[in-house]
């Protein structure tokens, strides 16, 4: 008989709520626990990059493609927010749904432009796709002011106060998008959509056989890629105040394809432990200045080595749970019990 | 009216004609099975109905409808269901996961129907998932309901590949080889599983080289021979026919 | 000038290809976007230098030096890293980031021994330079042909007509079966990771002495380049990677004339994307989209 | 077992950052300004990735002149301390690094940030935080809005008038500019035009062509193509000696004697072992020339070469005449808050290895350039050539 262990995807399943209710406060308190507005801000770049994270999931994770320009979606976003802050004057929340909306249109077109493409060729192309949104961000300079960059975004505003990193506003903001983006990721995936991505991940062919149309859904995923790293993108430009096209760079783009691969493919939990622990871990090593990269290359390897699907890259719960009104058939009653 | 209808179709890859003017028909509530040696264009007459291969030449008509021009999305709603040869589950999804793709194209409601949790979308996954229920519980298949498709036995995954073309609610059943692989014990236990099909009410048509399998289940056997058509009939008259023995084990053969 | 613009894209194209060759041969191979690659060729470009300049190593020793040296280095990213990974089954997709490790390790490494200054690199092959038609070529662009004429023609033997190469392309369509029918896959992997290093150092040392400049920097955007060009021939075709290396070399070359410089290597993208939108596989690639059903 | 095990060395990690960063916090001493622990001064900048070199020597230079001040004693019987961070010259990790600095109450004045974009981005957190924040190579026209910014480095007009200068003291007709497509590139070229339209038809020489190039590429043939079309005679860059360098090797291999007028950023010992020969002849406006015959200077160089045993460039003598700007700063302030520190910066005067230093109101400090070319393998000074951007435009 199969030695049975602890689930703890399905211990973590049944008592979920309890669970995040737990997560949640910890977090709403972290901005009065009088931290300094340095650890603020990593967690808020934790929060951008969660974003990001999930975002990536949503081609890489559960359609199978891996993308190697993803910063160009997120620099889309940025551009959008920091265009509408500066040039119309918007507050951030009007700018977030600007740069959901361009950032669909930005997946979009990634996503016909990648349409015919698989493996290899698909990455090579969102490479070039990346390339291309850099050099305009670079020349359009009547729009984007070219390399000069957008500075002086004004900071966002909430009934007239002013939320920035040090009264913990935009904290609140960044975690705000990151609930918003869960709560839409998980929606999305808990239904016939997140099946479909996951089909035409595992065998395309044999999805359309089944009646899907598979090119829709690839083109679903990006363009949810696109809203949600444009949303990321835009809450950047309000946290930083100045972007320029260097800031995304393909560096960016190989450091959240990391973090998506290092938590652990198309799992949301793992989408924000790999962004956390990416973020946070070059901040503990930046006493090793010079040393910084040669340790972080070493984290990576040993990472890999030791989980190579991802910290929770396979936590699965050990039993399917049936929307409500459907009752579990009993055959599958004490097959479920003593786990897999 | 027959459920299918083919006339004469062709394909062509490069020069080689791999069917040549096929014509046959499969009636309601009928299990009707294409024998012959490998590269006689069975697949291949199975990929032009179901839409994987643009037709070369002659029509299709399934439910008095033409389905040759019409795309496999299409063929699937229309009502006819696939197995294939080599088993092609999504390997790291569930049982029930795999069986609600079957049901992917029945289950009615929009992208903001499902980020929003509108009744609309609790009442088709409510409905989806109760019938994938039942369709295991018809199959005894219900306690893998949980297991990842890929860890189970050969046999069971066939099962699982038949009870997802189920779950597409089609009337016409194509299954590519089921029992290829299989053991003598499980192909006897297949046979019982289609003729439980048939009795609930599917047409069955079925390639096959078992060939005890296919004498003692089909109603009516179609024999090709390089993508032609080469005798037709029931098991007995298509058992003692001299071109079927001809192709099957070549000439000077007697087969009493 | 147009000439000599064309001509210098084909130099250009020529680096660019010297690096995709060595790219290609793990790519094919292993199905691996081998970020690493880049950092590699960049150690070869330091072995180059280490032996040239400390150790004034006249010009073929220093090749050889640098070539074994890089060789080993490739093999042991393949023994350390990968194989315990292949051995699990890991994807693809985690390969590619033990070996952004590994390239962040290279970098880092030869920041800390090197210095992060850059470093002048010794002229090579300098016998001069000479007008044909209009063209002034220098003995070193001559020499960068050459190589890379040979190295392809080196390698083309080496997959066609030995039993390692045999080897190599089975492996490159069916591991497991490889391994059924006797194939030591094993050794074949690492001897692909020993040319490509090889092959690396050459291109780090044949750059290196054109551009007279040595840095530990220089292998990131020659390693996208040479990925793109790896891609744009088709996957695991060696000469499909030197044309493909070619094509962006002459496109940023005649992208400066006709956009500026500024637009140079976004229209090399552009171009890429175009070829892959009109052949989905690459140049030469085989069409394996529709698998069998 | 295994996933347990990932899961918590994850929260292990997480919880290690709060406390990872917590104890990092040097002494409270910076609020009162009077206790006797070290005064703390920043240096923000590459220390790796790309830019690594120019942060590395620019921190070693803030580290001399820490010593140098210690060693007569302080200020006020109080040392100094340098601690040092990485930013990857990334605006992102710059944002964090300020933040975390300005966090750090014992830290009382930032120098560095290499390029303008980084520079821009941190310095709206010093602005927010109340950190004054001296930049010493980041030329950006707008980066110092803020009270708390300051700048000591030559502005792109400074630059522009000194290579117009140049061209017109070699006597050249036409002559083209190479600048790379970045920040630092485009804001040069409006400099240079927007001399050329104050100086109008009294300027002899002629702007031929204006070539750029992608950060990254050191491959130039297709733009000197372009530069040998249009005549050029001289040929001016700002790009950093890792694109200069092929440039000129490059350019040199079809035309001989084309004059090279290139930046400080080529203004190190490195450039002439990478350039070798093709260096000769080249011309260059610096403030800060490690050969000069000034005498702190050459104590400066001999303490650099000894301990780093190469020579500064000209980013070492900014860096080292910033941080003299905060120790004399605090000296005059008699207290080492940032706020204080900040409103004594307007008031200093003092001879730096890189000229006058004096912050103006809009915290610039006006840098006053000289010219330095390389004379078979030697930089030497030509005193005299060149005037400020407003005596010259004066004189013509």
């Amino acid at each position: 008989m199969k030695q049975k262990r602890f689930d703890l995807a399905g211990f973590a399943g049944r008592y979920k709520l309890p669970l995040l209710l737990v997560l949640l406060a910890a977090l709403a308190a972290v901005p009065f626990l009088g931290l300094s507005s340095y650890v603020v801000r990593v967690f808020c770049m934790v929060f951008t990059y969660s974003i990001l994270t999930i975002s990536l999931n949503f081609v890489t994770g559960y359609l199978g493609a891996t993308s190697m320009g993803h910063a160009s979606l997120y620099c889309v976003g940025a551009y959008v927010g920091a265009l509408a802050a500066t040039r119309a004057g918007c507050n951030i929340w009007v700018s977030l749904v600007l740069a959901v909306l361009v950032g669909c249109l930005a997946g979009g077109l990634l996503g016909v432009c990648t349409i015919k493409l698989s493996g290899s060729y698909m990455t090579v192309t969102t490479l070039a796709f990346a390339q291309v949104v850099t050099m305009v961000a670079k020349n359009w300079t009547s729009v984007t002011n070219g390399t000069l960059g957008i500075k002086d975004i004004p900071k966002a505003r909430l009934l007239g106060a002013e939320l920035t990193v040090r009264n913990g506003g935009m904290y609140f903001v960044g975690l705000g998008l990151l609930i918003l983006c869960l709560l839409f990721s998980s929606m999305v995936i808990r239904s016939k959509y997140g099946r479909a991505f996951i089909a035409v991940r595992d065998d395309e062919l044999g999805a359309r056989m089944m009646g899907l149309k598979t090119r829709n859904y690839r083109l679903l995923g990006t363009v949810i890629s696109g809203a949600l790293a444009g949303l990321a993108g835009c809450y950047y430009a309000y946290l930083t105040g100045y972007i320029d096209p260097v800031t995304f760079s393909f560096d960016i783009s190989m450091t959240i394809l990391t973090m998506a691969i290092l938590g652990g493919l198309a799992s949301l939990p793992g989408s924000i432990a790999g962004a956390a622990i990416l973020t946070v871990f070059p901040e503990l090593l930046r006493s090793l200045d010079v040393y910084r990269y040669l340790f972080f290359g070493f984290i990576l390897v040993i990472m890999m080595r030791l989980r190579p699907q991802g910290i929770l890259g396979s936590v699965k719960a050990a039993r399917y749970t049936l929307p409500k009104g459907v009752l579990r058939p009993a055959a599958a009653m004490e097959q479920g019990k003593e786990g897999t | 009216m027959a459920l299918l209808d083919v006339r004469q179709i062709t394909k062509t890859f490069g020069g080689l004609v791999a069917v040549d003017n096929l014509t046959f028909h499969v009636d309601e509530k009928q299990i009707v099975s294409i024998i012959g040696p490998n590269g006689a264009g069975k697949t291949t007459t199975f990929n032009m109905i179901t839409g994987a291969y643009r037709l070369d030449g002659g029509e299709i008509y399934f439910d008095g409808q033409p389905i040759h021009t019409k795309s496999s999305q299409q063929i699937v709603k229309a009502g006819i269901a696939r197995t294939f040869q080599n088993i092609r589950l999504f390997k790291s999804m569930r049982v029930i996961e795999n069986v609600l793709i079957g049901c992917h194209i029945h289950t009615s409601y929009g992208f903001f129907d499902a980020v929003f949790r509108t009744p609309r979308f609790r009442e088709a996954e409510r409905r989806a998932h109760q019938r994938c229920v039942e369709i295991l519980e018809s199959l005894d298949l219900a306690q893998y309901m949980d297991e990842d498709a890929k860890n189970l036995p050969y046999g069971l995954q066939r099962k699982i590949e038949i009870a997802r073309a189920i779950a597409t609610d089609a009337k016409l059943l194509i299954l590519d080889e089921p029992a290829a692989g299989m053991n003598p014990q499980e192909s006897e236990a297949l046979m019982d599983f289609i003729f439980s099909l048939r009795d609930a009410g599917y047409t069955i048509l079925l390639i096959e080289h078992d060939m005890s399998l296919v004498m003692n289940i089909s109603d009516y056997i179609y024999v090709c021979e390089f993508g032609k058509l080469i005798a037709e009939g029931t098991p007995d008259q298509v058992a003692s026919d001299p071109r079927v023995i001809e192709a099957y084990l070549g000439k000077g053969g007697a087969y009493e | 000038m147009l000439s000599q613009q064309i001509f210098n894209g084909l130099i250009l194209g020529c680096i660019y290809a010297l690096l995709a060759v060595g790219y290609s041969l793990v790519f094919g191979i292993l199905r691996l976007l081998n970020m690493s690659h880049g950092a590699v060729y960049t150690a070869g470009a330091f072995m180059g230098l280490l032996g040239a300049s400390y150790l004034h190593m006249g010009a073929v020793p220093t090749i050889l030096f640098a070539m074994l040296l890089t060789g080993a280095v490739n093999v042991c990213i393949n023994r350390a890293v990968l194989q315990p990974l292949r051995e699990q089954g890991a994807a693809n997709i985690t390969m590619l980031i033990s070996v952004t490790g590994v390239s962040y390790i290279i970098q880092n490494t030869l920041m800390l021994v090197f210095g992060s200054q850059k470093l002048p690199f010794p002229k090579v092959f300098d016998f001069g330079s000479f007008r044909v038609g209009g063209v002034l070529v220098t003995s070193i662009q001559v020499m960068i042909v050459l190589v890379t004429v040979v190295l392809l023609g080196a390698l083309g033997l080496i997959t066609k007509h030995t039993r390692t190469g045999l080897a190599m392309r089975c492996i490159s369509q069916n591991p497991k079966a490889s391994n059924m029918v006797g194939i030591d896959v094993r050794w074949i992997i690492s001897f692909t990771f020993i040319v490509s290093g090889i092959c690396a150092a050459i291109a780090g040392y044949m750059v290196s002495g054109y551009y007279q400049l040595v840095y530990f920097t220089m292998g990131t955007t020659a390693g996208l380049k040479a990925f793109a060009a790896a891609v744009l021939g088709g996957i695991g075709i060696l000469s499909g990677s030197v044309v493909g290396g070619i094509l962006i070399g002459l496109c940023e070359a005649l992208a400066t004339v006709v956009f500026g410089g500024e637009y140079s290597e976004a229209t090399a993208y552009v171009i890429l994307f175009l070829v892959l939108l009109i052949k989905p596989s690459g140049l030469f690639g085989k069409d394996d989209v529709d698998e069998k059903v | 077992m295994k996933k347990l095990i990932a899961i918590l060395a994850a929260a292990a990690m997480l919880l290690s950052l709060a406390v990872g960063c917590g104890q990092k916090d040097g002494p409270d001493s910076g609020k009162d300004g009077t206790s006797n622990d070290p005064i703390r001064i920043a240096y923000v900048g590459p220390l790796t990735g790309d830019n690594a070199e120019y942060g590395q020597t620019m921190s070693n230079a803030v580290q001399i002149a820490v010593e140098d001040v210690n060693a007569a004693g302080g200020i006020g019987g109080r040392t100094f301390e340098l601690v040092t961070f990485d930013d990857k010259n990334d605006a992102t990790e710059a944002t964090t690094v300020a933040e975390k600095v300005c966090s750090d109450k014992s830290i009382v004045g930032v120098i560095g940030h290499f390029s303008s974009g980084v520079a821009l981005a941190a310095s709206g957190v010093y602005q927010e935080n109340g950190m004054p924040y001296i930049a010493i190579s980041a030329a950006h026209p707008d980066l110092c809005q803020g009270d708390y910014i300051f700048r000591n480095n030559a502005l792109y007009d400074t630059e522009a008038s000194s290579m117009l200068q140049t061209m017109a003291s070699k006597g050249v007709s036409k002559f083209g500019i190479l600048v790379p497509n970045s920040d630092a590139g485009v804001s040069v070229t409006t400099e240079i035009q927007k001399c050329l339209d104050q100086f109008g038809d009294k300027y002899a020489p002629q702007l031929a062509t204006i070539q750029r190039f992608d950060d990254g590429t050191t491959d130039m043939n297709a733009q000197i193509q372009e530069m040998i079309a249009a005549g050029c005679e001289a040929v001016y860059t700002n790009a950093p000696y890792a694109q200069a360098v092929p440039f000129m090797t490059q350019y040199r291999t079809y035309d001989q004697n084309v004059q090279f007028v290139v930046t400080a950023a080529c203004f190190s010992p490195t450039f002439l072992e990478a350039a070798g020969d093709t260096a000769n002849g080249c011309v260059l406006a610096t403030s800060f020339f490690y050969g000069s015959a000034n005498a702190a200077v050459k104590a400066f160089v001999d303490k650099y070469v000894k301990k780093y045993d190469s020579n500064p460039s000209n980013f070492c003598g900014q860096s080292y005449d910033a941080a003299y700007s905060f120790f004399y700063a605090v000296e005059k302030a008699g207290e080492a808050t940032r706020d204080g520190i900040r409103d004594a910066l307007h008031e200093i005067e003092f001879e730096g290895l890189t000229g006058m230093m004096r912050y103006n109101e809009s915290g610039e400090c006006l840098k006053q350039q000289t010219l330095v070319g390389v004379e078979d393998g030697k930089w030497v000074e030509y005193p005299g050539v060149l005037l400020s951007a407003t005596d010259y435009l004066n004189s013509l």
